[in-house]
């Protein structure tokens, strides 16, 4: 059976490269050369799990070496695979959602004449999304870790006439690399300390290790799935990512790629269990961030930016949960699933509403869409109940359990985490209700743009709906599926292994209080939004909402710090590489071209000048000759 | 005797440089299909060499020695180890692409111009560089590598300040200026380290007695030659200065920029392709080879100056207006990495270092190619004077990003490999500097971005909006060059079997033993 | 009286000569003062000749004379024909390499 | 005089020979370096010439004392000789130097060699002279014969060639080619003619003067001389002598008589002004 794993990613690979080496030959039937491969790796991503599934919890883990890959002295690099349980996670979720996005695609591009080229960097990241799940050492999850940079730069940046999707895409591109440099820092520290990086080796020496090393190693690793995974300090790329088509917001900016961080953590586990101080660091990214991403998605006006700042907060709760330790991976990964489903939900959804109302994003010029789109409406209502937790959907199992184990930290770490928990699922909850209300509810407030095109919001075709519809699905019963009977629990233990914390409150307890938040949340958000209409311009709002639209003042501190700081460096460097470096060797020319000048004048001409220059010399040979002799 | 097949991969393209030029001023065409075919010759006898060479066996094979100057005790020695071989095969591989993309560089400004003669001229340049980059990577005796490593000088002089850019903001007469001094520049930088390397390879042979540097390589391993610390320090550092202007390392940079911006782009690629790597080549060869303790105290400086020629060639790249002096500093920032990983003084360090020789060219190449192609299509170096490229010329745009991303190290493409083994081979002896390195990743991304997204993205210009995508030569020239970017990022074990027993043998030259991890992981 | 005493007479002559070719303007009068330097040198050589024994120098000394016969030959006709083109047999006058 | 006594000493006779013809060997060659005139450096070379030729057969050198006599002071001075007076036999050079420091570098250089090379063969200790009895035992021509014919066979066949080139190298410098016919009488004097200027043949010199010497040239009418009268090899070489302010002031003197004598009024001093002193 292992050798199909490589088919896993062979299959959106050939795609790729068949798109996009294929030409305008294939512009017809390009999206369903696509859709079909990214089909066909998830038919094949089922086959492995029904292997799986056949086997013993123990023996669920398949190898597949392929060829070595760098072989040099003291250092070997191989292809190899390895499907676990957790990777077998990633490769159902990645394939599944990704080929619905793919079906989702057929319809939203297709008025695009540059949909063949889309699907094929669609193709390619999943294939490097694939490979970064499946990789056994982490040089080889380096690959499709920057694979997957390079498929979200391309696709940020699809519609590149624009500049501002130009610049969003190097932007992420360029966070991501700092994120990048961490992993392949944590790489070679691994490679120093344990002679590998191949994850059998590092794991199974982790006691041999030093704590600063492994504390070390670890907030590498911390610092390369913050840029993927867009945790504060470097998730100002996420909201501006947003400029790609809607698609692959849901696909990449929520449903996957940005849940790599999450994934890499996890993977790491046995790394972060051996070194405490990198998992406080964990936590508190991830806490620091569910509130920022909250409050950010608070502000914005934007749908996509609104519902990219919930992104951040949901990741911030996964990263919370896998800094927590065994009592909090499993549920790292499940609410990163059910995210999965739900916020690609809510992504479809928003895409599905531009997609009738002339590729509007404002808010502001919703309203009362209900109407217009049943279909939408209602998936999106259902990924909205799930992300707030309403009790029974999928996000109530995923994220009470993470608040759950956030108390059971213990000790005031425990209260201050789930307490920031429970204030972030609130926010949740009434950034979201705001969404929904604004989107969905009350009077219609477009107007015409300026050539005097009325939008004509209408639901949009099956071949869109379909895939909203299957993810709603998900996004309902998921949760209670994973839950109950602790299906998810019992699948994933064998690979991150599983405590139970010792809580100061009970499950019950904490379940109310998260309902309490809810209705608080929702309650403001109904207040606010629900009772009276929405000013088509957004009102000037207090200091703290005016820095939350610009992404609590992140993107003004780098832009002064790290974007004018550094133009002024390189400038006086190219000032400095010619006045300077070249001016010292054009300096020292201009010196020998000034003396011999100065020389040329004894050059006078005059033969008999010369003569007596060589009878001097002779004199001098003459005179070195008897001293020669004389010593 | 067996065929001398290194003395003929050598005399092929040089014998083909007087063949080429000595076709008549009319049949110009001719001389260019000449060329070609030389170049593939060569080809095929690098990979014929490739193919005899065996890893396992000893360290120099296919060795050929005859005396040349017996007074000097000057022989004519070749050989080749695996560092070798794959830096032939390098040079071998590019230059069919170089004359192919420089085609049309050195055609008469005017149709039916039938006296024209300097096109046979530009290919028998190019293929004489060829010829004496290759006998350098193989000559064994110091002498006779001296002499090809200055002689290249003069075929270069010309190229570059001969045959420019077609097109120039300023006018022809501001352009020819501007290459003289680009020539002239460049002459001065690599004749003085020359110069200076000539007064050390003059001390060698008054230390050593003979040129051969497997001899004085044996007789310095076996105690027979004693060599004063401060003696094999100063010839070190005369082999070192004139290997560094030629690699070049900072602060001996600033030909280049000169070099490549006013050269036309097959030059460019040939100047920082090709020819720079015989610097970077003869470091480990004769630098590690015959001075290993001087090459162990020199080390801290070394890698500092390597330091500083990555960020600072980074940075200065970012702050670039001309695309073509931005592939040059973005090279100086990779030939810090080079050197790097060569004075790292571990296995993978100086597998990296080789295998980065080798992609750095090919990247370099196929980068500068496609930006050349650009250039002539648009008549300007600035990269102001592009944008929205990729909505006119999606194929060029293509083959421009995979070339910048190559150059940005993605992995997947080969420099990817080849650095990070530099990267692993310094941090485990030099953490911090290793570190520091890693931040050029971040910066290289900086530059190729900037410049994609300002030249191919964005609003078309008017003035590109004509623009016609890659002709059928164009692409043939950049398709294998980004097929072997694609191979060797994925599987560059051919390359790495042969480097690895001769960097086994260069780390037994310098005496140095990898750091031991800390965990000893059963493998 | 020591033989070696013709070697200092030698060595003066060729002094005063030398210093004739630095001090005198005219082109016949400078190459008469390198024909005085040749004759010292010859009578350098039979001194030397004398002093070994054997006729070797006096045999450089008749090559010595034969090289001068030509050497005034070929440098009197180019006199003679700077003569013809400048009018002035000065040597100064001839100063066209300075740049 | 014994064997041995010979090696390092000479005879008394040539002692004093050397003293005397030394001191005038010396002489010669200061004259040839300090006199103004070529003609007189030319003859004290010859002079100095000869003394060696002298110092040549007291050193054992018949052949070549001889060979310096004839051939040196015979024929390579006599062909001085012969250019000097081509270019100017009366012409003498100014000694007055026109490089800035010429001098007084060439004293420094001259003095300073001088004293290092007789200090070098006074350091050299040469004692022991081997003499050229022994060499010369089958005749000095014979014992040079034999060495020229053998072991110097290859360089003596070169001076051959040597002189054959220089012999040859001399003909073509001094050579004029002659590319086109010369002119007929007729033809020189039609294009004197066309160029109309001196159509009567040249004036001779003193014609209107009152010398007749070949490097005077003659006075016009208004006193001034005429450089068309002294031949063109003269001029080039600057041999004229102008005796043209002493006709003038006889002129004049002549004038004056006159002018006391019939006691007229001067005329217009302006009109017998030289031309050119009029344009000023």
């Amino acid at each position: 059976m292992e050798k199909l794993i490589a088919l896993l990613i062979a299959a959106p690979l050939l795609g790729a490269a068949v798109l996009l080496v294929g030409g305008r030959r294939l512009d017809r039937v390009g999206h369903w050369i696509g859709t079909l491969l990214s089909t066909a790796s998830f038919v094949i991503g089922l086959l492995l799990f029904a292997d799986l599934l056949g086997k013993n919890a123990e023996h669920r883990t398949l190898i597949q070496h392929l060829w070595t890959w760098i072989p040099v002295e003291g250092f070997q690099a191989d292809v190899t695979f390895r499907l676990d349980q957790l990777s077998m996670t990633f490769v159902l979720l990645i394939t599944g959602v990704g080929s619905l996005i793919h079906l989702y695609s057929v319809g939203y591009m297709e008025h695009d004449e540059r949909r063949r080229r889309f699907f094929g960097y669609l193709n390619l990241f999943l294939a490097a999304m694939l490979l970064l799940v499946l990789a056994d050492n982490y040089l080889l999850l380096y690959v499709g870790w920057e694979g997957v940079g390079l498929a979200s730069y391309l696709l940020i940046g699809f519609w590149q006439h624009k500049p501002s999707a130009a610049t969003a895409a190097k932007k992420a591109f360029l966070v991501n690399r700092v994120g990048d440099m961490g992993l392949s820092i944590a790489i070679m520290l691994m490679f120093t300390t344990f002679g590998s990086f191949a994850f059998g080796p590092v794991f199974g020496h982790v006691d041999g290790a030093s704590q600063g090393k492994l504390t070390a190693i670890g907030l590498m690793l911390l610092l390369a799935a913050c840029g993927k995974s867009a945790q504060v300090p470097l998730q100002s790329w996420l909201g501006d990512a947003m400029e790609g088509p809607t698609p692959v917001s849901a696909l990449i900016h929520a449903a996957t790629m940005v849940t790599a961080g999450v994934y890499l953590i996890v993977r790491s586990a046995a790394v972060f269990n051996a070194a405490p101080d990198a998992q406080l660091v964990v936590t508190v990214v991830g806490t620091v961030t569910l509130l920022f991403g909250a409050i950010v998605g608070c502000a914005k006006d934007d749908i996509k930016k609104a519902l990219a700042g919930s992104t951040m907060s949901q990741i911030g709760y996964m990263v919370l949960a896998a800094g927590l330790g065994p009592i909090g991976y499993v549920f790292a990964i499940m609410h990163l699933v059910t995210h999965g489903f739900f916020k690609a939900g809510l992504f479809l959804g928003a895409g599905s509403v531009m997609h009738g109302m002339n590729d509007e994003v404002d808010m502001r010029k919703f309203g009362g869409l209900r109407k217009y789109m049943p279909v939408t409406f209602i998936t999106f209502g259902l990924g909205y109940l799930a992300i707030i937790g309403f009790p029974g959907l999928s996000g109530f199992f995923s994220k009470d359990k993470i608040i759950e184990a956030a108390f059971a930290k213990g000790g005031t770490e425990g209260w201050i985490l789930g307490g920031a928990a429970l204030v972030g699922a609130a926010i949740t909850a009434f950034y979201m209700t705001r969404v929904m209300l604004m989107t969905f509810f009350g009077e219609k407030r477009w107007q015409p743009d300026a050539e005097g095109h009325e939008p004509h919001p209408h639901e949009s075709p099956a071949v869109m709906t379909i895939p909203m519809i299957v993810l709603a699905v998900g996004s309902v019963l998921g949760g209670a599926f994973f839950s109950i009977g602790d299906r998810f629990l019992k699948w994933l233990e064998p690979v991150t292994g599983h405590s139970e914390g010792h809580s100061p409150v009970s499950a019950g307890e904490v379940t109310i209080a998260t309902m309490v938040c809810l209705v608080i949340g929702v309650g403001i958000a109904w207040a606010q939004y629900g009772r009276k209409p929405v000013p088509a311009l957004a009102p000037r709002g207090s200091l703290l909402t005016r820095a939350a639209r610009r992404d609590l003042l992140q993107d003004d501190f780098n832009h002064v710090v790290l974007v004018r700081g550094g133009e002024h460096l390189t400038r006086s460097l190219v000032y400095l590489d010619h006045s300077l470096v070249d001016g010292v060797v054009n300096g020292t020319a201009a010196g020998f071209g000034g003396l011999s000048g100065r020389l040329r004048r004894l050059q006078n001409g005059f033969a008999r000048s010369y003569a007596v220059s060589m009878f001097g010399g002779a004199a001098l040979l003459v005179a070195a000759t008897l001293l020669m002799r004389a010593v | 005797m067996s065929f001398p097949l290194l003395t003929a991969t050598a005399a092929l393209p040089a014998l083909g440089a007087v063949a080429t030029a000595a076709v008549p001023a009319a049949r110009r065409t001719a001389a260019k299909w000449l060329a070609l075919l030389i170049s593939l010759g060569t080809l095929a006898l690098a990979i014929t060499v490739l193919v005899r060479f065996d890893p396992g066996g000893a360290r120099y094979q296919l060795t050929e020695s005859h005396t040349w100057i017996r007074d000097f005790g000057v022989r004519y020695e070749l050989g080749v180890d695996g560092i070798g071989v794959a830096l032939i095969a390098l040079t071998a591989v590019l230059i069919p692409f170089i004359i192919l993309a420089g085609w049309h560089d050195a055609d008469p400004l005017e149709t039916g111009n039938r006296r024209w003669r300097p096109t046979q001229g530009f290919f028998a340049l190019i293929l004489a560089v060829e010829a004496m980059v290759l006998i350098s990577f193989e000559a064994t005796d110091v002498f006779l590598f001296y002499i090809f490593f200055e002689a290249m000088l003069i075929p270069m002089y010309f190229l570059i300040g001969g045959f420019g850019d077609r097109a120039h903001a300023q006018g022809e007469e501001a352009a020819a200026t501007q290459r003289s001094y680009a020539a002239v520049k460049f002459l001065l930088y690599n004749l003085v380290g020359g110069l200076i390397m000539l007064a050390a390879v003059i001390g060698l042979y008054v230390v050593a007695g003979n040129f051969s540097l497997q001899q004085i390589a044996e007789a310095r391993a076996s105690g027979s030659l004693h060599m004063a610390t401060s003696t094999e320090r100063w010839l070190f550092l005369g082999f070192f200065f004139a290997f560094a202007v030629k690699a070049p390392l900072w602060p001996l940079h600033t030909w280049l920029p000169n070099a490549m911006q006013e050269s036309t782009a097959p030059v460019a690629v040939l100047i920082t392709a090709v020819v720079d790597k015989v610097g970077t080549f003869a470091m480990l060869r004769f630098c590690l080879g015959l001075f290993p303790e001087a090459s162990r105290w020199a080390t801290p400086v070394i890698l500092v100056l390597a330091l500083i020629s990555i960020v600072y060639g980074a940075l200065l790249a970012v702050g670039q207006r001309d695309i073509k002096r931005l592939v040059a500093y973005a090279s100086i920032s990779h030939f810090g990495f080079i050197i790097l990983g060569i004075f790292a003084m571990t296995s993978q360090g100086q597998s990296g270092a080789t295998l980065y020789m080798v992609n750095h060219g090919i990247s370099t190449a196929a980068l500068m190619l496609v930006a050349g192609f650009l250039i002539s299509r648009r008549g300007s170096r600035l990269i102001a004077d592009y944008g929205g490229v990729q909505k006119v010329a999606p194929v060029l745009a293509g083959t421009f990003l995979i070339g910048g991303l190559a150059t940005l190290s993605l992995p997947g493409l080969a420099p990817f490999v080849s650095e990070f083994l530099v990267l692993v081979g310094t941090f485990t002896r030099y953490p911090v500097i290793g570190i520091i390195a890693t931040l050029g990743i971040v910066l290289a991304a900086l530059y190729t971005l900037v410049l994609y997204q300002r030249t191919m993205t964005g609003p078309v210009k008017p003035e590109v909006s004509t623009m016609p995508d890659l002709r059928v030569r164009e692409v043939l020239v950049v398709a294998p060059l980004i097929v072997l970017l694609i191979f060797l990022g994925v599987y560059p074990k051919p390359v790495t079997n042969i480097v690895n027993p001769a960097v086994k043998h260069t780390m037994s030259d310098v005496q140095k033993k990898d750091p031991k991890p800390e965990v000893e992981a059963v493998k | 009286m020591n033989p070696v005493n013709y070697l200092y007479l030698a060595g003066l002559l060729f002094t005063i000569g030398a210093t004739g070719v630095l001090i005198r303007r005219n082109a016949i009068v400078v190459f008469m003062c390198i024909e005085l330097m040749l004759n010292a040198c010859n009578l350098a050589f039979v001194t030397f000749s004398r002093l070994h024994g054997n006729l070797d120098g006096q045999v450089i000394a008749f090559f010595t004379m034969v090289v001068a016969a030509a050497e005034v030959v070929v440098g009197l006709a180019i006199i003679v024909s700077l003569f013809r083109t400048r009018h002035s047999a000065s040597v100064d006058d001839a100063s066209l390499m300075k740049l | 005089m014994s064997a041995q006594l010979a090696a390092y000493t000479t005879s008394t006779g040539e002692a004093f020979q050397f003293w005397v013809l030394g001191t005038v060997a010396v002489i010669g060659a200061l004259c040839t370096v300090f006199m103004k005139k070529a003609v007189h450096s030319a003859l004290s070379l010859a002079g100095t010439m000869i003394v060696l030729a002298v110092f040549y057969l007291a050193n054992g050198a018949y052949f070549l004392g001889v060979v310096q006599i004839v051939v040196y002071t015979g024929a390579i001075m006599m062909l001085f000789l012969f250019v000097v007076m081509l270019v100017g036999v009366t012409a003498a050079d100014s000694l007055k130097e026109t490089i800035k420091g010429q001098r007084w570098l060439a004293l420094l250089c001259g003095v300073g060699f001088g004293v290092l090379l007789l200090a070098g063969i006074a350091n050299a200790s040469l004692k022991d002279f081997a003499g050229t009895g022994q060499a010369n035992a089958n005749g000095n021509v014979e014992g040079l014969a034999a060495l020229i014919f053998t072991k110097y066979v290859f360089a003596f066949e070169i001076t051959g060639a040597l002189l054959i080139s220089a012999a040859v190298g001399a003909m073509v410098l001094t050579h004029r080619e002659r590319t086109e016919r010369a002119k007929t009488q007729r033809e020189l004097a039609e294009q004197r003619v066309r160029e109309g200027k001196h159509l009567p043949p040249l004036p001779a010199p003193g014609v209107y003067a009152r010398h007749n010497a070949v490097d005077i040239a003659g006075l016009l009418p208004d006193g001034s001389p005429s450089e068309l009268t002294v031949s063109k090899t003269l001029r080039e070489r600057g041999q004229i002598r102008d005796v043209s302010t002493e006709a003038i002031n006889d002129l004049r003197a002549l004038e004056q008589r006159s002018t006391e004598r019939l006691e007229r009024t001067p005329i217009e001093p302006e009109t017998f002004k030289r031309p050119e002193e009029a344009s000023k």
